[in-house]
């Protein structure tokens, strides 16, 4: 059982960081934005595309970094497959929700559109690499050390919670010590006074898709990293993230990484008594509970 | 002045206010009663997030009148208009209608009361048309019910007649029949007051509380709602409760009014009494007379 | 001769399957063209509406069969009882699934609508002893099969889509122009004013949300006993919600001719980019379907931001029962 | 010196209704403008339009001689006007000092003496300093609103009825800070319900009614006007 919470924690600190950037688009541009487990799913794509094809014909070596499956190759595709699909993000907004922003179209239609969006990152994706699970590093066997208590975890899995921490720690920096970082948190909060207080919103608003973008693209190359890829793994991580998001209060950073961490365990340990593949329905079930009793989230009423 | 009316005589019967606040519902139901206590509001009060919107308010309306209230920016008026129609759960005190308690019900268990309100920034259903607007209003419409409108065709169908009939006859009466076939967005901002008003007919309310009817329209418009208030006051007997700025609109039209401030009553009486107390004036003016 | 014979037959299965969306189309129009109500699991509602057709118009397996088929039940009972089988349990999963979010903002049904579809995917997924698992059942009944040779069956059974398709069509014209669908635009337009008006929004909403989803259910019914094999790997959120809303969207909601024009045009469209995928080289075409869908997905985009009302979009007054 | 001219500006929210009607205004520098008039009168429509939130239809707007009609607020706000809307006027989440620090986003230097002067204007919040703006009474947040508006150094301010919705002790108070800032050289418009005391503190008031100028003349002149206690208590 203990085991089956630390791989919740794992597995859960993925999902926070998905639930992260979907709670950041809900905060500041208001729609649930139904792209965005694709998102993650790019993220994870782009990251192979570097680790077997670029990286390879430029001569990067790819010898793992002790006991991690994975080597430079995997370091230098990281932070760049997170600036890619900031990148796609934008890229989204520019063409699709700013457009309908500006026509001021409904959160719905907006919505709408961001399941759009996901169809088509999703079938790109699809088209070129096809249907088949993927692995970053195929074949390789992966070892487990032994921490007290008797819980086997990975090398892999101790570093995919590392990662998460320092990006959260990061993003936890930037939204309260920086002067963009309090824009953003002052857009959320009221979007008509940090305009009239000079805030460009419509930069801190592509700021807001380049964060969720990239913490995504993050996520989903986690998620690769620890257990394989697959063109569906982020539609498949959009009921858990909206989970997450509606469990920590929408809007609320903080929230969605506790919310994250919940629902994580909730999972893993749920298959002690449910066939894994009931995961995300354990997801589901938990947030249709909290719409129940505490519809506005654990987190305590935000402005609406 | 834009406009006014003798109506002394209506006045002085309410000049000496009776003291009895038990009810006599069957002096109520003949609906001439114009001394009865219709609405009270017994120590109603509401915060939002420390911020006491409307503290311990108590009031009452009167059958028959078109009572003002009036007080500065927020003052809580409009707080305490969506508290009467449960929009707002009060944080505490209580609201009687004719007598019966009315506080936690829903907006459209209120409704099926009799009162109606208005919105200070107009509420139409932008997508249909200005006759839809008013055919949606009337209750217990038997086509509401899904089954009926597949199993009872005719009844409906005879009902819908008479509600349309009753639609374009209040059209008439406010003079926006030429429209009745356009989307009600496509209205200007006058037109929509005028509209509202035209709902609120459709309910055959006992009561409207009516927010701001004179905000942003042109004084044509406005001596057109004010008649229209005063005629549907006199002739059907519906009472008024109506928020507004226009000092002009105000003390011609109302009687009494209730002057609110920091989500209390201040004052009230007739226009003459409320233009010359010192309490409203500080209100209203500033701390001249402290 | 020969030839056009294989067109009509070819045509007939188009239109059958064009039907069978324009029943889906009908009921999302319910939800969205006039409540405004933001259903994106359509394919929980397909996968259930199928499933219990299926179970109720089959007979449970026995003998050796059994041992290879399990079901939970098996009624063998006439396709009319399936059909409205499948629109009261899909009635009555719509109706769990609103008390939760329709007092809510509009995103929350939509989330918990996907939660949904997902889920019942799953479980008849997981669940062998409910409907046979992954390997699905097979061998559904069709309506009037004595009729005629079973190399004409589609013509018959396109006879009864269409009917269906007639009938639902009658049914929710005559509603939606009532003061029942006058109530449901009133609360798509302005919920609050609607409520200050006397309705009961979250009332209303839920008829629209059961009625809508029951109807899915039939169209669930009708795939069911058309392609006689069902499998929940059928009810993907392309198959059985996203190309139902591009339909929808360019057809025109708030307009129930226009949901039924854009069943048959994207459902045209999506059989005739297959023309298009098949002159690709063979190396693509196993990804053929992908590009379909890519080009779909482009459609609801250019349709959401340049003519979001829409083929035929609202008619401008909608109730009009006097006149 | 005129800081600010507003010419024959009319504008509104929706095409078919003009909020504004060929309004004109004049302010010179150093001077406290108060604008008032009943409601829907359009005194806040006129505050949105010099700050560039409402376009308007026609007329032109000046600061300091440059012509500012249709610009952007930021774009507004870095030419030295800053704007206190009546309502939602804070952060709710970020505590006083990044409400503030939010205040004078445009800027690139210090700004820590000006906060220090904001602080020393409203001592109470620096007490507050690090509560969440969303937690504080009515007459401290406007407070914030106010100070997070001076954190530019701004050379004119706009004030949307500071007083709306404040205990009488709290408005007297806040009446009080906006004459101290306008004694440290800010020129002021102000648009008040709170006529008489807005009028007093004034050099110079407008009477607005149905987007019209009514009346302009001193703020002495006005309070002895009778008919400016007509348009407030009627006839």
């Amino acid at each position: 059982m203990l085991e089956l919470i630390v791989y919740g924690v794992v597995f859960g600190s993925i999902i926070s960081l998905g639930a992260i950037g979907l709670t950041l688009v809900f905060g500041i541009i208001r729609f649930a934005n139904f792209a965005h487990g694709d998102l993650m799913t790019a993220g994870a794509y782009v990251a192979l595309f570097l680790v077997t094809g670029l990286l390879g014909w430029l001569g990067v070596p790819d010898t793992n970094f002790g006991p991690l499956s994975f080597g430079w190759r995997m370091l230098i595709a990281f932070p760049v497959s997170m600036a890619a699909v900031g990148g796609l993000a934008i890229a989204m907004d520019r063409i699709l929700f700013s457009k309908l922003r500006a026509k001021k179209s409904s959160a719905v239609i907006l919505a709408m559109s961001s399941l759009g969006a996901a169809f088509i990152v999703r079938m790109i994706i699809l088209i070129l690499w096809g249907a088949d699970s993927l692995f970053y590093r195929p074949g390789m066997l992966r070892h487990a050390v032994e921490l007290p208590l008797g819980i086997k975890i990975r090398p892999d899995q101790i570093l995919i919670l590392a990662i998460v921490v320092l990006l959260v720690g990061t993003l936890h920096f930037f939204l309260q010590k920086t002067k963009m970082g309090k824009a953003m948190r002052a857009t959320a909060d009221n979007m008509e006074l940090a305009l009239v207080s000079g805030i460009n919103t419509e930069k801190i608003i592509t700021l807001t898709w380049l964060i969720g973008g990239a913490l995504g693209a993050a996520g989903g190359i986690l998620y690769g990293i620890d257990v394989q890829l697959h063109p569906y793994m982020g539609w498949n991580f959009l009921i858990p993230l909206f989970a997450a998001t509606i469990l920590g209060t929408i809007g609320n950073v903080y929230g969605a990484l506790w919310g994250g961490l919940i629902i994580g365990v909730a999972q893993q340990v749920s298959t002690a008594f449910l066939l894994p593949t009931y995961k995300p329905a354990v997801a589901f079930m938990l947030m249709i509970v909290i719409l129940l009793i505490k519809p506005k989230g654990l987190f305590g009423g935000s402005s609406d | 002045m834009y406009f006014s009316v003798d109506r002394t005589e209506d006045f002085e019967v309410r000049g000496e206010r009776p003291s009895v606040e038990v009810m006599d519902m069957n002096k109520l139901e003949k609906g001439n009663n114009q001394n009865s206590i219709m609405l009270k509001v017994d120590k109603v009060a509401k915060s939002f997030g420390g911020l006491k919107a409307v503290d311990e308010c108590c009031l009452e309306v009167r059958q028959g009148t078109i009572t003002g209230l009036i007080g500065p920016n927020g003052a809580g008026k409009t707080t305490l208009f969506n508290i009467i129609t449960g929009h707002y759960k009060p944080d505490k005190g209580e609201i009687y209608f004719e007598g019966e308690p009315i506080h936690g019900l829903a907006p459209h268990q209120i409704f099926s009361k009799k009162i109606y309100r208005t919105f200070q920034i107009t509420r139409e259903f932008a997508q249909m048309t200005v006759l839809e607007n008013l055919m949606l209003v009337p209750g217990g419409q038997i086509g509401e019910k899904i089954w009926n409108t597949w199993l009872r065709p005719f009844a409906v169908k005879a009902q819908e007649k008479e509600i349309r009939d009753k639609a374009l006859e209040v059209l008439e009466f406010v003079e926006l029949i030429h429209l009745k076939d356009e989307y009600a967005g496509s209205l200007s901002g006058g037109q929509k007051k005028l509209l509202e008003l035209a709902r609120s007919m459709m309910a055959d309310p006992k009561i409207v509380l009516l927010d701001e009817p004179g905000a942003g329209i042109n004084p044509t418009l406005m001596r057109k709602l004010m008649d229209n208030i005063q005629t549907l006051c006199h002739e059907k007997g519906i009472t008024f409760l109506l928020i507004e700025h226009d000092m002009d609109l105000v003390m011609n039209l109302c009687e009494p009014i209730i002057v609110m401030s920091e989500g209390k009553k201040l004052a009230e009486g007739c226009a003459d009494e409320i233009k010359s107390d010192p309490r409203v004036l500080e209100a209203y003016l500033g701390g001249q007379y402290r | 001769m020969e030839e056009l014979a294989r067109i009509s037959a070819y045509l007939v299965s188009l239109a059958i399957m064009a039907g069978i969306y324009s029943v889906f189309c009908l009921g999302l129009n319910i939800q969205w063209g006039y409540t405004g109500l933001f259903n994106i699991g359509i394919a929980g509602f397909f996968c259930i509406g199928a499933y219990t057709s299926a179970l109720i118009t089959t007979p449970k397996p026995t003998g050796v069969y059994a041992r290879y088929v399990h079901q939970l039940f098996g009624l063998d009972m006439p396709f009319i009882v399936g059909l409205i089988g499948a629109a009261i349990v899909c009635g009555i999963v719509a109706y769990l699934i609103g008390i939760p979010t329709l007092r809510l903002r509009e995103d929350y049904l939509a989330i918990a609508t996907l939660g949904i579809a997902e889920t019942i995917r799953l479980i008849f997924n997981n669940e062998q002893w409910l409907a046979n698992g992954p390997r699905g059942l097979m061998g559904l009944p069709q309506p009037l099969s004595w009729l005629v040779d079973p190399k004409h069956y589609n013509y018959v059974y396109l006879a009864i889509v269409l009917t269906v398709v007639l009938i639902i069509y009658l049914l929710i014209e005559r509603a939606i122009r009532s003061p029942w669908g006058r109530v449901l635009r009133a609360i798509r337009e302005d919920e609050i004013s609607a409520a200050m008006s006397g309705k009961d929004i979250f009332k209303f909403k839920m008829q629209a949300l059961v009625l809508g989803s029951m109807i899915m259910g039939i169209g669930g019914a009708l795939y069911a006993h058309y392609t006689r094999a069902i499998s929940p790997s059928v009810f993907t959120p392309l198959y059985g919600t996203f190309i139902i809303w591009v339909m929808l969207m360019a057809g025109g909601s708030g307009n129930n001719k226009g949901a039924i024009l854009g069943a048959f045009v994207v459902w045209g469209i999506w059989i005739g980019t297959k023309f298009m995928t098949d002159m690709l080289p063979y190396t693509l075409k196993a990804r053929a379907p992908y590009i379909r869908f890519l080009f779909i997905g482009i459609l609801l985009e250019i349709i959401l931001i340049y003519r979001p009302q829409g083929l035929l979009g609202e008619e401008k007054r909608v109730s009009k029962l006097v006149e | 010196m005129i800081i600010l001219e507003a010419k024959n500006v009319t504008a509104g929210y929706t095409p078919e209704l003009n909020i504004l009607n060929k309004v004109n205004l004049k302010v010179k520098s150093g001077q406290i403008v108060s604008i008032i008039g009943p409601n829907g009168a359009g005194k806040s429509t006129l505050l949105k339009t010099i700050f560039g939130i409402l376009k308007p239809r026609e007329g032109t707007i000046t600061f300091k001689g440059d012509d500012i009609t249709g610009l952007n607020p930021d774009r507004i706000a870095r030419k030295g006007i800053s704007y206190v809307p009546q309502v939602n006027n804070v952060f709710p989440s970020l505590t006083v000092e990044e409400n503030l620090e939010m205040g004078a986003f445009i800027r690139n230097d210090d700004f820590t003496p000006q906060m220090e002067e904001v602080y020393e204007l409203f001592p109470v919040l620096r007490e507050k300093r690090g509560q969440k703006a969303g937690q504080l009474s009515g007459g401290q947040r406007q407070m914030v609103a106010m100070g997070r508006a001076l954190m530019l150094n701004p050379e004119l301010l706009l004030l949307d009825e500071p007083s709306a919705g404040l205990a009488p002790l709290m408005v007297e108070m806040i009446f009080e800070k906006i004459v101290d800032i306008n004694n440290t050289g800010v020129s002021i418009i102000i648009v008040e319900q709170n006529a008489r005391e807005a009028l007093k503190m004034a050099d110079h008031g407008y009477v607005l009614a149905m987007g019209k100028n009514v009346l302009d003349d001193s703020g002495k002149a006005l309070l002895a006007n009778e008919e400016v206690g007509r348009l407030y208590l009627g006839g």
